[in-house]
């Protein structure tokens, strides 16, 4: 029944262009071809395989929100240079084609919404930015996302997709663990459900900090979640890594996830979860 | 390297040998001593400022004094505790009350070990997710009885282990740094050595952040920088710099509260003299926070960290 | 056995049969049921108590229901969270919010399995560490945001393993006990089938604990105390006399604070109908506890087994 | 130099009788014949092997309190037969075996005293009274003590060795597990700690409930510590046990007991670490 909702509002809105390859995204899985209009009906997840696809910010909230509920709180915040970082390339060099590339300031985007009609607070990171890099700007506007839901009385919804500390804001970057945890604290002194949404891939900073003081984590079917990064590890112990290690199964045998949730089931569950947790009605 | 730092050791050393000499016997050596403090002085103004990677390389100098270098020297009464109570104990992060210079505290140490033995067993410092979680009971019964953290960080970062990703070693560090920003007793946290990545943050949230003078702090390792960049460890000199990681950089971004002296050349060269410089500023510290109510400090250190960062706003 | 347990079963069903043909078409079958049920009480006056150990048999019999299945009937929204976040998940204690008959609650459950694939993959219902330690996980989740606790108890005991033991059994049921004593939500608990030992009350610390008709409850198992008296555990029928381990019993010591009925012949024979008993039961003592303070609930809770005990002063 | 203390405090005051039994012990372990009076100066630890022999509890608070300074709390609480249990023999036949073996009511002495001079409450369980076993009277008296501890603001001290709860209280026993743990709390929220020393054996309810809930958990070398008993373990998992398993060091390895402490250190051990807890300076 979720599905069925899920699919009546999926409608794509966008025409079929004439240009061929713009119809089509290959599975990163399988390799089949599909027709991105499938795709999108079907919350990125690859309807052969079940293989689920890396989104966009604006993409994430449009999987998870209601239709047109969300307001952006993000965007003002922007990155600076404060080491004068050059390696082989300048760090303002970096930031302005991630941002001409992605259309944000930086790898992160916060707003409030509905989610079946319940309010919430959404902080979305986005990977096509540098890797989903944690800088000084994605703490801030988490931070700021999670005193907003605060002060707004709202359930807070973080989803994750990074591969850690931004190395080009070094120490500033590593302060951003701490940061965030305070405005966290804040959120759960008002008695208000903070839920972690761990996609592909989660890992380093992120993982050893917001990611993973939330009150339910929820990580996506087959997402990569750690905190070393598998080639690390790799030298470190110098043997094969089983199969499956790191991905969202595995850490739930581990019991370090709540739960592994189907893109296309997560409003559902949200909503439910949330609405037990605030003891607010969503209407379903 | 610039200048001769070896000459400079060798004077320095020689220096002391004379002061050590005229207050034992009583004579009065400063017309040997005068000259020699002299050329000190000029070898010290020649030779310039330390590069970045030349400090990192006297954080990881042999004979660097330890985290129990210092509780040996500082400390009296230190009674480890043992164990998370859930899985193991680890000896890369230990703890366990003692006095600090007669103050009674609950120590946090990052402890590398000595030789290669113990810095085998203590994975040169990188501790595991039941490290952390040790941490955060030793937490729990300072924030019970009310006794002041002192945490003494030095780890090139926790260790990355299928073991340790196994037991959740990102969790345990989210839940260390949590504890650490909720308590209601100072935290006085100094990096001794090696500050590497959320291994060293997790319990490196302090009132007041301290750092020796030539400890690094870094959200990476030169050399996993390097691999990055450049695919290319070696080139980690490069990356030190490029990283600011420096005592006098970390001061300069506001991550830390004060740069801890340490003697010419390097706290290996006189550990007693590195201790007592760090026994006094972190006993300074504990001193001042210990005028704070419970509140105070818990908010004080909420709003430390919630104001770092560099950004602009449009 | 004494009476004819397996004739009243029939009468009774034939008896519920009649009375839903009635019910649904609206005819008054009275002159027939009347009859019948005349002869469904003699037979029950006829066959007298149940031994203890005959309780014990259905206690266990197959297809009583599990926790699971009371959920399914009396709940909505059940959203099962997993992992201690420190080691692993647990089968045999699971847990979630959910609605119970409407009122939003954290369920702790344990979980024996309903085929024999489930309950092998569950230990039949016997925790290991983690499994207390989820849910005392779970329990920090009631308390922030205000949910009281539905615990359904049904096990032979804490799993006795060898790793069970490494990870500190011993530790995770304490733990367990601390935390559901310090609670400030309401906290009911219901024996629904076993409660073996300390397995058994590490969710077993309610402001209320009930108890079905046929479950037992003891300090150890009607086996293991035959093993222990008599090194013979086919003995167990002796030893649950001895022990005093049944509803009545447990009633009569102070230990629950109500008996809840079961169709006769036990919960298997009519799941429904003993899952009405249950959430009516159950229900009904929420309803009563969230009329109190949080302050009150903690501290009725702790006054409610600081009490307990069978004692002589001189 | 605690070593040194240590023996001139426990000069043996009995003198050498001429029944020859009575003047020496066979240690358990390295079936060594010692001089009583050498075990008694050492603390009850062999001194050919150093193992610790169990201790009766007027031996323990020998062995832990400044001489002279207990002052017993309990022996009023007595046990009754609630369940009129019988099996091989009645309860009441078992229990006044007991007491007269022991010249106790019940498995259990409270009291208060001195530990190098600095106040404490203490309570030892008897492992010579039917197993250690806790029924109702040992959970009273425990909990009498943490309050009386918290009451008269002393730390308190509970040593335990029992085979668990008592089988012949059935559930009432098994109350004792939680009716602890609230005069514990008691004791927690007055801020005093609580320190457990686990001597051999200590298993069953005890381990699951007061005896690991401890401040800081000090276990004797070589005791056998766990929640279940080897014989059902290995019953279980059908397979052989390893050496030294639920052995007080193999907990310390597994990270549940905080140090274990030879009994000839114990005295200043649990000074310090009292003095540290409570800024009480002890005077040493
Ligand atoms: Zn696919
Ligand atoms: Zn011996």
């Amino acid at each position: 029944m979720a599905l069925d909702r899920f699919f009546r509002r999926r409608r794509p809105q966008q025409q079929p262009g004439a240009d061929v390859p713009e119809l089509w995204t290959q599975c990163p899985q399988c390799k089949e071809s599909i027709y991105n209009r499938d795709l999108l009906s079907n919350a990125y997840v690859c309807p052969k395989c079940g293989h689920h696809l890396r989104l966009g910010a604006a993409q994430r909230v449009d999987v998870l929100l209601d239709e047109g509920s969300f307001t952006p709180l993000s965007g003002k915040v922007r990155p600076v240079d404060a080491l004068n970082f050059h390696d082989t390339e300048a760090y303002t060099d970096r930031l302005r084609r991630a941002q001409a590339k992605t259309g944000r300031p930086d790898a992160i985007l916060t707003g409030s919404g509905t989610l079946l009609n319940l309010p919430v607070t959404l902080a979305v990171m986005d990977f096509a930015f540098s890797g989903g890099s944690m800088g000084s700007v994605v703490g801030e506007e988490i931070s700021r996302a999670a005193e907003f839901a605060a002060e707004h009385g709202t359930p807070l919804l973080i989803v994750t997709a990074s591969g850690g500390a931004r190395m080009q804001e070094s120490a500033l970057s590593l302060m951003q663990m701490a940061k965030t945890t305070v405005a966290l604290e804040t959120l759960a002194e008002a008695g208000l459900p903070y839920v972690s949404i761990l996609s592909d891939p989660t890992t380093g900073g992120v993982t050893a900090s917001f990611a993973t003081i939330a009150d339910v984590i929820v990580a996506e079917p087959g997402a990569l979640i750690g905190f070393a990064g598998p080639r690390v590890i790799q030298q470190t112990i110098r043997q094969h890594l089983p199969e499956g290690f790191q991905r969202a199964e595995f850490l739930l045998d581990h019991g370090m996830v709540d739960a592994v949730v189907d893109r296309r089931e997560q409003r559902p569950y949200l909503a439910n979860l949330l609405g037990l947790l605030t003891k607010y009605e969503a209407s379903a | 390297m610039t200048g001769s730092p070896e000459a400079l050791r060798e004077l320095e050393a020689r220096v002391r040998d004379l002061e050590a000499t005229a207050e034992r016997t009583g004579q009065n050596l400063d017309a040997s001593i005068s000259p020699l403090r002299q050329e000190v002085q000029r070898l010290r103004e020649a030779s310039g400022p330390l590069s970045r990677w030349e400090r990192v390389q006297l954080a990881r100098a042999p004979g660097r004094p330890t985290a129990l270098d210092y509780v040996d020297r500082l400390c009296t009464g230190f009674t480890e505790l043992h164990g998370d109570r859930r899985f193991g104990d680890d000896p890369a992060l230990i703890g366990g009350p003692a006095r600090w210079m007669g103050v009674p505290v609950m120590l946090l140490l990052q402890q590398k070990g000595r030789d290669t033995k113990t810095k085998i067993k203590r994975r040169f410092g990188s501790a595991n997710p039941e490290g952390y979680r040790k941490a955060v009971r030793l937490m729990d019964l300072a924030e019970k009885f009310g006794l002041p953290v002192v945490a003494l960080v030095d780890t090139q970062g926790a260790y990355p282990g299928l073991e340790a990703e196994e037991r959740g070693q990102g969790w345990a560090i989210a839940e260390s740094i949590r504890r650490m920003l909720s308590l209601r007793v100072p935290v006085v946290c100094a990096v001794i050595g090696e500050g590497g990545s959320g291994g060293a943050l997790a319990v490196g949230v302090g009132n007041r952040v301290l750092i020796q003078e030539n400890a690094w702090y870094s959200v990476i390792s030169p050399e996993g920088a390097a691999s990055i960049i450049w695919k290319d460890a070696s080139k980690a000199p490069l990356a030190a710099e490029a990283l600011k990681l420096t005592a006098p950089d970390l001061l300069d971004l506001g991550i830390v509260e004060e740069v801890i002296p340490e003697p010419t050349g390097g706290a290996h060269l006189n550990p007693e003299e590195a201790a007592a410089a760090v026994g006094e500023a972190v006993g300074r510290h504990l001193a001042e926070l210990m005028a704070q109510s419970p509140q105070e400090l818990k908010k004080g250190r909420a709003a430390r960290f919630r104001a770092l960062g560099a950004f602009t706003e449009t």
